[in-house]
């Protein structure tokens, strides 16, 4: 059974879920039982599990994470939510050096079965210390598992993935993402760590996407289906390991390859696609590959700033476009936001 | 000693003004042409108010997300931070950093950030800086109660114990981080400032709405610094009427009470200050009108200015990222298509 | 309560276990066949000793670069951490870890790594556990004086105050951190057991060297834990007799005077505790000749077995980073030449 | 004039030269005036230029990043010290959230001249938590400069022009250099940030490395050449910004290109230059190229383990006679120690 819903709804029945099946699984993190409950995806837990499960934590990430490494050694599944990625970043040391390590580190005999649940991308003039898309960090770790669903059965099914996976899985949700719909199955819904999605298939060019630059890819697409260019998009969903081969599959058959990332573009997750498919698929490609990620710059809060800041759909027509040497109809407008810088014309801020 | 009137006429207009500006922001927010978040200083004035007093432009001054009472009681431009927080060119940040991110190197306030207890360090360092000059200069460090749970405070605490350096620690415990009273992030009997005590600091504390006992507390911690005394703590307890983030009221959605709330706004520093300075000081009510409509005015015309200014030029958006040296011609990180 | 003779006799053989073992590892050093830092505990054995005397199998403890008492007195396999140290695929870590990282989760001791203070919220998470699972039983955190300047330990405390959690920090403060002194990374006068308290810590301090009162203060602390009194902070004073790290003596240095040294050793517990049971208790010097050439017959067999074991397969350089699942089959990250 | 030294002892000489030549100029960290002096690097400064400039600090990696944030915003230029990266990792709020940013963030107003040194790369045994190489992570961070000297000369001409630099710059020493010896310029010696070094000319194949690998690459070019290959060597020096064009140069005159790295494979920098070249370069390859860095594993401490865990010269040799198909004679052997886990006969541990 399908059911429409929200991202962040879908992420709450994963929770639900996990907890239900589970009594190892904990919930903690700054807010998960305030009443906003991360943009919803905590709502009910704490009234449904109790305090012991379900609990708020001072703001000390490093510790909180640690604390969480130490349960998960005794056998706990700990789910944890920071707000945003940025403040995870006084966590590192207890990510790298102990939760991606651990297991290796120690001869295989204990496990760090926790999954860290960051918020990435923009809310709303966020600026630069609230809007980071480290996953190139996470995927560069020995050890460490990241997931970067782009639609709510993703999220449903990656959630409850990574819950039970024995290995340290971060989970990153782009803040555009939680109020987007669709049609989630119902049940323990699980989807691998590891395997990508072909969101929609075509035979002129392969779009390699993650996260919230899927729904870019998908509108780009869209807009040039009218135009006669078929696109197919692969949403990586993974992007540490990575799904090597559906991406090898999908340049076999377009021979040309662009790659979207949510992140900057000097040590990308997309530059390290376009690395790998150079070396493996040499002489496949019929085009230099290209890649759409932020400018490497710090990212500005300025509503005249982000425009020209982050890629949009139309960044990806025309990459896709000038790739193909084919010009476009631009009277054909891409479905988007009257404004560039939210996600929905309902978004109004603060946060 | 007796606070002379000119001192306390400041410490209402800095409240006064801080009020206003707050109030404003609050009231053209629905307009959803302040593109970013706010975290807003409503009821935390007179802290910055009897702190900034004591402060000189050579004096440091280091600040967090709640940075808006910080930054104008240490005589940062208001016209800078509303053109900022509307993301315009003329912004303290040229639009890049919003309402979190405020800086005037003119009168010493030297930056806040958005990552809690960020800056606290970063105050420390200039502490050093004043040091190793030796002139008697304070660097003075705004934080939360919530700051305090990141061990990077401890850490920087030590440090400045350690070396004894000129550094003023102002922790406003408002007692909620977001939505989280006290009790849940830290045990609901300690006192913070015992463990600023235990690490070696010269604390104080007090009643943040007692506007000038808070003074003293202010002019004794900081006279005692510039005399080498080494750090000082103060921690003074204050309350924030509005929601964490965004211009509304919150009580509604019941993570604290609408009594606790409205026993905080009953003793409103500004309100108590304005009856002291009108009875007790017979300050005459016209006075006080008089500044109320210059702050007005100064109010209206910051926002018209920030309303009408213009945003970055898009090349903003994909430079800057390094103080331009020779290498930087050298340099070529992608630069995003505009540069193209 | 007296101590009786059987925990008295435990505790010397503890302390001499730890110091043989140590002093061997030391003494075949210079073979350069343990290639490996190495951070020995000779001088702090007591320590150990009187706590790992107060803990069960089922109860969990963590600890830090310098390790090796710390396991053994928890109980830890010698023949594996000696295995480890020599890299054989037979040690605790299959040669993965080496000397910094020991771990043997039969007897509850869940790791140590060589980040300053990277195991103290380990610890305190794995108290966690046992609050949630509710036995009695207690998480034992060993640290250093360094460790104390890391945020993460009052980060740490305070969650462990704040969830009144059954977790035990004890720290060894032997006034050092690698070659500086305790006054040159703290303020000399304060004391850290101070801080803890301020935090909200049962403390408790003493002298590491006496052995008996630091038995009956390990004592008080976990019962008082296990009874639910919430996290305690032991600070014992002790002191490292040779370098660092490495097997030598490293007075010549500079950084410590050699009198320093000497009047801690002249008070060496070892041989303290020595005399004290062979006069006062009338232990036998036959039963404690005993003692040594077991352990002594017992250190020789360990090295003997990682002399002899083999190192770990090549491909266990280059897989092992995740625990095998399904998903590891999917897993594509470069695996080296070896796989290829 | 030149003069042979150490690249520790290079080290040592910028320090001392440019604490002379500015005041503002501050040397702080864990150790930096204890007997051993960083591997001495620091060696007689304190005594030189006092306490007050030179000093130890808590072990407190994130409150010193932030004091020496705080103190380079007052116009001093503080040179920071970490004995290993791996302990840096407490301390990336402070170099992301505040160092990296605060120039771009504050509309350009201050910025942050501070140098950190950071050793990386294997001492002996360290395993896990003390021989990591993270300069991807950095060089994926705007704002953030990484300098990987390999030789003592551009250690001493990189540190000086780090230390002038108005931006933070990461400067990462390899553990297995600091003893090996070179020759020097003397006196107020500059190496530009941002201009890679051709170490050796070459028509077969570019060599692309960085810090230490350039020994290695040496070591396999001096190898090939008496087999008559041509390698052309190209030691980045500086990791971000890298010297596309020294890179672009070289291809378009070899046509092959292998890079190495000293951190994991997946994301690494070796990964992000061989996306560009194949962006940039595509028609230009003959070959697909190849990378050789260290596998996506946690560093073993075993010395049974870490054989096989480094690639060595012996790896590039045969990356390089692979990728040109040709057979080469193993009898001439690569010049190296007996032993593969110390950088020379004389190394005897503990660190
Ligand atoms: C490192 C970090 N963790 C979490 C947050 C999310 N956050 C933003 S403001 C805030 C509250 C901090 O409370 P306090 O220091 O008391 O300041 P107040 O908002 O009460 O002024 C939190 C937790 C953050 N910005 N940075
Ligand atoms: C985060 C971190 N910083 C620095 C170091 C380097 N280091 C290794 S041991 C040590 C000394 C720590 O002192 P203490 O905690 O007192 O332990 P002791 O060596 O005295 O047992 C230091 C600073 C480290 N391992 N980790
Ligand atoms: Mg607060
Ligand atoms: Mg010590």
């Amino acid at each position: 059974m399908m059911q429409n819903m929200t991202y962040g709804a879908a992420i709450n029945t994963a929770m639900h879920m996990a907890m239900e099946l589970d009594p190892n699984v904990l919930c903690f993190g700054l807010g998960v039982d305030d009443p906003k409950h991360i943009f919803g995806t905590t709502a009910g837990l704490q009234e449904k599990f109790g305090e012991q499960r379900v609990f708020d934590m001072p703001t000390s990430e490093n510790a909180i994470t640690g604390v969480g490494i130490g349960a998960s050694l005794a056998g706990y599944r700990p789910v944890m939510t920071h707000q945003r990625l940025d403040f995870f970043l006084l966590a590192m040391d207890q990510l790298v050096n102990a939760a991606a390590k651990w297991y290796y580190m120690f001869g295989g005999q204990v496990s760090v079965p926790i999954v860290i649940r960051l918020i990435i991308g923009r809310g709303w003039g966020q600026g630069p210390t609230h809007s980071q898309n480290l996953q190139a960090w996470f995927s560069h770790i020995p050890g460490l598992k990241v997931v970067m669903p782009a639609s709510p059965a993703d999220a449903k099914g990656l959630l409850l993935e990574s819950i039970f996976d024995d290995n340290p899985v971060l989970f990153l949700e782009h803040r555009w993402l939680h109020d987007s719909e669709g049609l989630v199955p119902s049940g323990d819904y699980r989807v691998p760590i590891g395997k990508a999605r072909i969101v929609r298939e075509g035979e002129d060019i392969t779009l390699v996407s993650m996260s919230y630059m899927t729904i870019e890819a998908i509108r780009a697409a869209s807009y040039l289906e009218k135009q006669g260019i078929s696109c197919e998009i692969i949403d990586l969903r993974t992007v540490k390991p990575i799904d090597w081969n559906a991406i090898f599959a999908s340049v076999h058959k377009t021979k040309k390859l662009i790659v979207l990332d949510t992140g900057v573009t000097t040590g990308s997750i997309a530059g390290e696609i376009i690395a790998r498919i150079c070396m493996e698929c040499f002489s496949i490609l019929t085009r230099p590959p290209v890649r759409i990620a932020l400018p490497d710059n710090p990212e500005p809060m300025s509503f005249g700033l982000t425009k020209h800041y982050y890629p949009s759909n139309e960044s990806i027509v025309r990459g896709i476009t000038s790739m193909l040497s084919v010009d476009h109809d631009l009277s054909v407008t891409v479905e988007s936001p009257v404004l560039h810088d939210v996600p929905g014309d309902w978004f109004k801020g603060p946060f | 000693m007796r606070n002379n009137i000119d001192i306390e006429m400041d410490l209402f207009y800095t409240m006064l003004r801080i009020r206003k500006v707050e109030e404003a922001i609050a009231d053209r927010y629905k307009e959803q042409k302040m593109r970013t978040p706010v975290h807003l200083s409503i009821g935390q004035e007179s802290v910055a108010a009897v702190v900034g007093r004591q402060l000189y432009h050579e004096d440091y001054c280091v600040s967090t997300h709640r940075a808006h009472a910080h930054y104008l009681a240490k005589g940062g431009s208001l016209q800078a931070m509303i053109s900022e927080i509307y993301g315009k060119v003329t912004g303290c940040c040229r639009g890049r950093g919003g309402s979190m991110h405020l800086i005037d190197t003119a009168v010493g306030f030297m930056g806040s950030t958005a990552i809690v207890g960020n800056t606290i360090p970063i105050g420390v360092g200039l502490g050093l800086s004043l040091k190793l000059a030796g002139h008697g200069k304070v660097s003075c460090i705004f934080l939360g109660d919530g700051a305090v749970e990141e061990g990077v405070f401890y850490e920087s605490l030590n440090i400045a114990v350690l070396k004894k350096l000129p550094v003023l620690f102002v922790c406003e415990n408002n007692r909620y981080s977001v939505y989280s009273p006290f009790s849940k992030r830290q045990p609901a009997e300690r006192k913070i400032y015992e463990i600023a005590k235990a690490m070696g600091a010269t604390i104080y504390h007090g009643d943040g709405y007692d506007v000038l006992a808070s003074h003293d507390v202010a002019r004794c911690a900081i006279a005692s610094i510039r005399e080498g005394g080494g750090p000082c703590f103060l921690e003074f307890e204050t309350y924030r009427w509005r929601e964490h983030c965004g211009p509304n009221y919150d009580n509604d959605l019941g993570y604290r009470t609408e009594n606790e709330f409205l026993s905080w706004k009953a003793r409103d520093p500004l309100e108590v200050f304005r009856v002291y300075l009108v009875g007790k000081c017979r300050v005459s009510k016209q006075v006080i009108k008089k500044m109320e409509e210059d702050v007005d005015q100064e109010i209206e015309v910051a926002f018209e200015l920030a309303e009408t200014a213009p945003f970055p030029k898009p090349i903003e958006a994909v430079t800057g990222e390094y103080k331009s040296t020779e290498a930087n011609l050298n340099c070529s990180t992608y630069k995003g298509e505009l540069t193209t």
